[in-house]
């Protein structure tokens, strides 16, 4: 049993007695703050019965020892000096509850994260420390029993976005006999991994192993396949989301396509003339189209910006006479709001590719041979535009080609990140490329990053192949000819850093591997959804290793990579780990919320008003017969607005009143 | 052929040197460089250079002085700015050029007769005692202490040049051009006051 | 519109077509300028490397004169204008180098406290005069004029927050305006080798060449510039840098293709100073001179 | 009403530590100096920090209270705007931030005593930024001297 300090003036006082533990945090806040000296001098503070240091306080024995001092000195208080509240409130507040204290008479103190983390002076810390003791010490005194409100969880689950993220939450949950809406904004599920050919290191096709799991999610009874859908609103919290979804018109009776395409046949126009958005705008399709041959739903869609029905109104409609008595097209199909109630929420949004037109050096767009990583990908795929076959736009099978690394990726002027996943991409489109065409291939690399189970081995493959690594950051792709061998090409100019001299290597195809970027429009999703971003647009996890698909907002999961650059087996991980965290929530049946509602002493009402305004949940009403404000207790989700607005200071936020907050205040400037 | 060394002792490194680039202005984050090579490919002049910028930047850095003051890459700069603009890490790399050829030229490192630095001190006297440059003097000056023969090969485009009324022979001078002299004067007095 | 005008001393030399056509062409768009009292040379890229802090020092003395004036500057001149906003921007960011600046013009009875602002007549006359009204007072439309905007590098590199540093369009805008047709010139802010030529002659002249023989293939009639320095070197080095092959590009001012189009007289466009006549291809083109 | 005793240490010139009381919203800016703390970014001593779960919830007599009470400087964290987590709290402590900055004005505190940020929880770095930055401004100030009489002061935080 470590150490107690005693009293010597404490707790003979008729208050609640106090008990106060500071943490050492093995040497995370001993190594800073003198935690004796602050325990010291915590004893000493009115009402304080019992003051102690310990190494880990949110250990068993240390938990333990809150415990036994709690039944043996009749604590009534307790205050807990250690890392943020954020992090084991919780934790403490259950070894309260287990020995019959309510667990809101405690009081956290914050000396690791906001102390000696963040401060070289041990003596200014340990100041620090003692000041932020003494304000919880005088707070915790006025702390009052609250209860936890419990709300039963509606079991069904929203997962935004069918990328192989959402794919694969969705199934995990469906077969877990929960009810889930998958909402997907283009036309078929699938997201990027369906427009590959092949994945990284194995080399496993990558329409085998996900067209199964696309198929199965439209088969799926549990789950209710929204494509072509955004979400347009979400309100309520944790367990009780109300979700609008807004259904764009695809002109198919979804329930009536058969997906037989025969309209697609019989379209007016002979040939495609509109860009086809899943092969990059590397073919055309028809303005009635199935996104791709696996397309999950089967189900066309009518593009209206080329459909000639919707613009003159005069087309022959040979595709509804194709469709005959199946009867699925419909022109006047409406955008529809579907509202859905939901418990849980699981985002996997996924992300979008660097544009290289921001880097005018590489040539994209002015140059019909320099195309994306992404753009290669379909070339190389046997249903891509060129049924698999790697050519340039000449028709031209390319002799030598040079993949470009970190387009849009490390580097200042666009994206300061690593993108995670371009090295072993670049390695598969070489391998790929090369099978292909048997064309030279050269990598420019700044770092080759393959830390992965089988990845560096996949390197050692390339390498046995014969492709080349110049280790330099490109400056530019031209088509000036310095040389007679560069006459007709590209030229690729890097320095070859492992040489130490400048390259020109002339190649037919320049593959650009560009980065992964947040989606355009993270920012506003994520203030739908009430969870926060990184600095870089990623969607901020709880914590970056303890719960990493958690956000700060109840409920709300992340997967994929919205949270930031991954590849398929950690995006299936994340998916699955954030289907096992819905359904932790949903089986418990109930979530308990933190009881910081607001309340009104309807005898110091005046009846003003001031607060009815400020309520964004409308949680607030006037009674007339009482002439009285009166606040519902569901709908309030305790931002304490209304209180810092009641000018008779008649409402009131539990476990923040004023006076608590005023003792704190006066507590961290009193001087002892 | 001839061998030597080339091993590198720790003795042969200038710690002093390493810390003035990296705490000179311009040389913030030049601890950052990643050796990417951007700014050697980027560099139109780099295909004459001995040292390539980024390896510049890495002898810099790690303080082989003799290496970097002595080499050609200073000389050849033309401040074009591009790897400037498009390293990847934002180095300040025209400015640490600045900051080296000053450097060699303060210590008295660079090739015999080598025109860049005699040109560059010539600039400098020219700006000093008349406020302005006369391109033609300053031509005149140049190459009368680096390569006089070099005269004669411009003469057929001096001629032209003094026919289309672009060669002025009277040299441009300011007014208050003690002025310049007070500036400098000031200049050096505050230097030495804050040691920079 | 009102500036403080600071020409350089490149355009008191052999850049005098440059003063010559600019001074007309804000004469036309009614922008009015005021040379600065007795400017000094801004120092260019050399004297930064003799003696950096001096080199601000000097640089900013016209800087502080023009602010007196409450005036902002235009300065034509490439690396007078990356000079004074490098200055502008080093006194700035380093609490050191504006103490040495602001001491050193102190004592010749001059304050600067960073308002005056640095710009290049590419930006004043698209951003300040407008690309339409340059249009509306175009007299002779430069009708089937090819011509391959060279920027050079210092204009838009590293300070220049009016144009794209990798794609600069100012200048072709400012040419659409008086109705040439504009050559897609992808070198467009490749370094012409500066002084390079000078002094190490045969580095020069490879990189002058890359330039006339890219904008050849462009199908260029002629390259217009903003740079006195890549002027001269694109034109007077042109007949060395052929190499096997003669090259003859008209080099001339941006400026000077403008002056002709609103109208100048002969003697501001300054065709006689060129030592590659345009008039054949004028002619070809049928664009009357004079 | 309460009963409050006014503190203020005795400090001379050279030893003065400004003081400073911080209300952080939950949902960002406290979390955003929980991860200056885990990435270690050392900055000033000087700011203890009150927990609020949104700006929303700051009276502003919690400000009056602290300077009052001896404080240097106050600081306050909240959403930027469209990122609050109740929706439009960080609105409503606009406003009433700058009703008080008048008020503050009236009583002759200066006003870089008093400031407000918005800091995402992503934003550790301008959690430190910030602080230093505060410090060091109050420390130029020196310690509050108020130019109205200390009853006024007990009287508008009583009211």
């Amino acid at each position: 049993m470590p150490d107690a300090v005693s009293p010597t003036n404490g707790s003979n006082g008729s208050g609640p007695r106090v008990g106060v533990y500071v943490c050492h945090c093995g040497t995370n806040i001993a190594g800073t703050v003198d935690v004796k000296a602050v325990a010291e001098y915590a004893a000493e503070l009115p009402g304080v019965a019992v003051a102690r240091d310990y190494k880990y306080m949110c250990s068993d024995p240390g938990q333990a020892l809150i415990q036994q001092d709690i039944r043996e000195h009749a604590l009534a208080r307790v205050v807990v000096a250690s890392c943020s509240p954020l992090l084991h409130e919780k934790t403490f507040r259950k070894a309260l509850e287990r020995v019959g204290l309510n667990p809101f008479m405690l009081q956290m103190v914050n000396i690791r994260e906001h102390d000696s983390w963040v401060h070289l002076d041990g003596k200014a810390a340990t100041d620090k420390a003692k000041d932020l003791v003494r304000a919880a010490v005088r707070r915790v005194v006025l702390h009052k029993s609250l209860q936890k409100r419990r709300v039963p969880i509606n079991p069904n689950v929203l997962i935004v976005g069918g990328g192989i993220a959402g794919i694969h939450a969705a199934l995990t949950l469906a077969d877990a006999g929960k009810r889930v809406y998958l909402v997907e904004r283009e036309p078929t599920i699938g997201g990027h991994m369906a427009k590959f050919d092949k994945t990284f290191p194995t080399l496993d096709c990558a329409a085998c192993i996900l067209t199964p799991k696309m198929t199965a999610v439209g088969s799926n009874p549990n789950i209710a396949l929204w494509t072509y859908s955004e979400i347009a609103s979400v309100s309520g919290y944790v367990g009780n989301y109300r979700i609008q979804v807004k259904r764009k018109p695809r002109y198919i009776i979804e329930e009536m396509c058969l997906g037989c395409q025969e309209c697609v046949t019989a379209c007016v126009y002979k040939d495609g003339k509109t860009p086809d958005e899943f092969n990059l705008g590397l073919s055309k399709r028809k303005p009635v189209y199935l996104p791709f041959p696996q397309a999950v739903p089967q189900k066309v869609v009518i593009d209206p910006e080329v459909c000639i029905e919707f613009k003159s109104h005069k087309c022959k409609k040979t595709c509804v006479e194709a469709c005959g008595d199946r009867e699925a097209i419909d022109f006047n199909q409406k955008e529809q709001i579907e509202e859905i109630d939901v418990g849980t929420i699981i985002l996997a949004t996924g992300f979008k590719t660097f544009d290289p037109l921001r880097n005018p050096y590489y040539g994209y767009g002015r140059f019909p041979n320099v195309y994306t990583s992404l753009e290669v990908e379909r070339l190389i795929n046997a249903s891509g535009p060129t049924g698999g076959e790697v050519v340039l736009r000449d028709g031209k099978k390319p002799a030598s080609v040079g993949i470009i690394h970190c387009v849009g990726s490390r580097d200042a002027n666009t994206n300061r990140w690593c993108s995670k996943v371009c090295c072993m991409y670049s390695l598969k489109l070489a391998h790929l490329i090369k099978e292909r065409t048997g064309a030279e291939v050269f990598n420019f690399y700044i770092d080759m990053r393959t830390p992965g189970k089988g990845y560096e081995e996949f390197y050692d493959r390339l390498l046995d192949e014969g492709v080349h690594f110049i280790r330099g950051r490109v400056a530019e792709v031209t088509d000036w000819p310095a040389h007679p061998s560069e006459e007709g090409k590209l030229v690729i100019r890097a320095e070859d850093t492992l040489a130490a001299f400048v390259r020109r290597i002339p190649v037919d195809m320049v593959v650009l591997a560009v980065g992964l970027e947040p989606q355009p429009d993270a920012q506003a999703v994520r203030r739908m959804f009430n969870i926060s971003c990184a600095s870089e647009g990623w969607f901020l996890e709880r914590h970056p290793k303890l719960a990493p698909v958690s956000t700060f907002t109840e409920g709300v999961y992340i997967a994929g990579a919205c949270q930031g650059p991954r590849d398929i087996p950690d995006s299936v991980a994340q998916a699955g780990a954030a289907a096992a965290e819905a359904m932790a929530l949903i089986d418990s049946q109930f979530v308990e919320l933190e009881p910081y509602t607001a309340f009104i002493t309807e005898e110091e009402c005046s009846g003003c008003k001031s607060c009815i305004p400020m309520c964004p949940y409308q949680a607030i009403s006037f009674v007339p017969e009482k002439k009285k404000a009166a606040i519902n207790e569901v709908l309030c989700k305790g931002c304490g607005t209304c209180v810092a607005a009641c000018p008779s200071s008649s409402i009131q936020q539990n476990f923040f009143e004023d006076d608590e907050i005023f003792e704190e205040i006066e507590g961290i400037l009193a001087y002892a | 052929m001839g061998l030597h060394r080339t091993v590198k002792f720790e003795a042969d490194r200038d710690p002093e040197f390493a810390r003035w680039i990296s705490h000179t202005v311009g040389g913030e984050r030049i601890r950052h460089c990643l050796q990417c090579g951007l700014c050697s490919a980027s560099c139109p002049l780099s295909q004459y250079m001995d040292y390539t910028p980024r390896r510049l930047m890495h002898l810099s850095r790690e303080g082989f002085k003799d290496e970097a003051l002595g080499s050609y890459t200073i000389w050849l700069c033309t401040a074009c700015y591009r790897c400037m603009v498009e390293c990847p890490k934002k180095i300040n790399l025209t400015h640490l050029m600045y900051a080296l050829k000053e450097r060699a030229i303060k210590e008295r490192v660079y090739p015999k007769r080598f025109p860049i630095p005699v040109m560059a001190r010539q600039f400098c006297a020219m700006i000093r005692g008349s406020g302005r440059i006369t391109e033609s003097w300053l031509m005149m000056r140049v190459f009368l202490r680096t390569a006089i023969w070099r005269m004669f090969g411009l003469r057929s485009l001096g001629w032209k040049l003094f026919q289309t009324g672009r060669l002025n022979l009277k040299p441009d001078k300011i007014e208050r051009r003690d002025e310049l002299g007070t500036i400098l004067q000031s200049v050096a007095t505050t230097r030495k006051e804050l040691a920079i | 519109m009102k500036y403080a005008y600071y020409p350089g001393c490149s355009l008191r030399g052999t850049g005098k077509a440059y003063e010559e056509s600019l001074l007309a062409v804000f004469q036309t768009l009614g922008i009015e300028v005021q040379e600065i009292d007795n400017w000094n040379c801004c120092g260019a890229t050399t004297y930064l490397s003799v003696d950096e802090l001096a080199s601000y020092a000097l640089a900013a003395r016209n800087l502080a004169l023009a602010e007196r004036e409450g005036l902002d500057i235009i300065a034509p001149c490439a690396a007078c204008y990356l000079v004074l906003n490098k200055t502008q921007h080093y006194i700035r960011d380093y609490p050191d180098i504006k103490t040495v600046v602001t001491r050193a013009l102190k004592q010749i009875g001059l304050d600067y406290v960073g308002r005056v602002r640095v710009r290049h007549p590419l930006d004043v006359f698209l951003n300040d005069v407008g690309a339409k009204a340059i249009t509306a007072k175009v007299a002779k439309p430069l009708k089937g004029l090819r011509v391959a905007p060279y920027y050079g590098c210092q204009i838009v590199r590293p300070y220049a927050t009016f144009d794209d540093q990798g794609d600069p369009t100012s200048m072709d805008k400012l040419l659409a305006a008086c109705g040439a047709a504009v050559a897609p010139y992808p070198l467009k802010t490749r370094c012409c080798g500066g002084s390079q030529k000078g002094t190490l002659p045969k580095i020069g002249l490879d990189l002058i060449r890359v330039l006339i023989e890219e904008a050849m293939r462009d199908g260029a009639d002629v390259i217009a510039t903003v740079c006195p320095l890549c002027q001269f070197n694109l034109e007077c080095f042109q007949e060395e840098a052929g190499d096997s092959r003669p090259l003859s590009m008209p080099v001339l001012y941006f400026t000077q293709l403008m002056a002709l189009a609103l109208g100048a007289s002969p003697g501001a466009v300054a065709f006689h100073r060129s030592l590659i006549n345009i008039e054949p291809v004028l002619a070809a083109r049928e664009i009357a001179y004079a | 009403m309460r009963n409050r005793q006014l503190a203020r240490a005795p400090v001379s010139p050279e030893t003065f530590e400004p003081r400073i009381v911080a209300f952080f919203c939950n949902w960002c800016t406290y979390l955003a100096a929980d991860l200056a703390g885990t990435s270690r970014m050392k900055h000033a001593p000087n700011v203890r920090v009150v927990r609020l779960m949104c700006s929303g919830r700051l009276d502003p007599q919690f400000v009056l209270d602290a300077f009052a009470q001896g404080a240097d400087g106050v600081l306050i964290g909240g959403c930027h705007p469209g990122d609050c987590h109740y929706q439009e709290g960080n609105y409503k402590t606009l406003r009433r931030y700058h009703l008080l900055k008048r008020l503050l004005q009236q009583m002759g505190i200066e006003e870089e005593r008093c400031r407000l940020e918005w800091i995402s929880a992503a934003e550790g770095d301008r959690v430190r930024s910030t602080i230093n930055d505060m410090v060091e401004k109050v420390r130029a100030l020196g310690p509050l001297h108020f130019n109205v009489e200390r009853e006024d002061i007990e009287e508008e935080v009583t009211v």
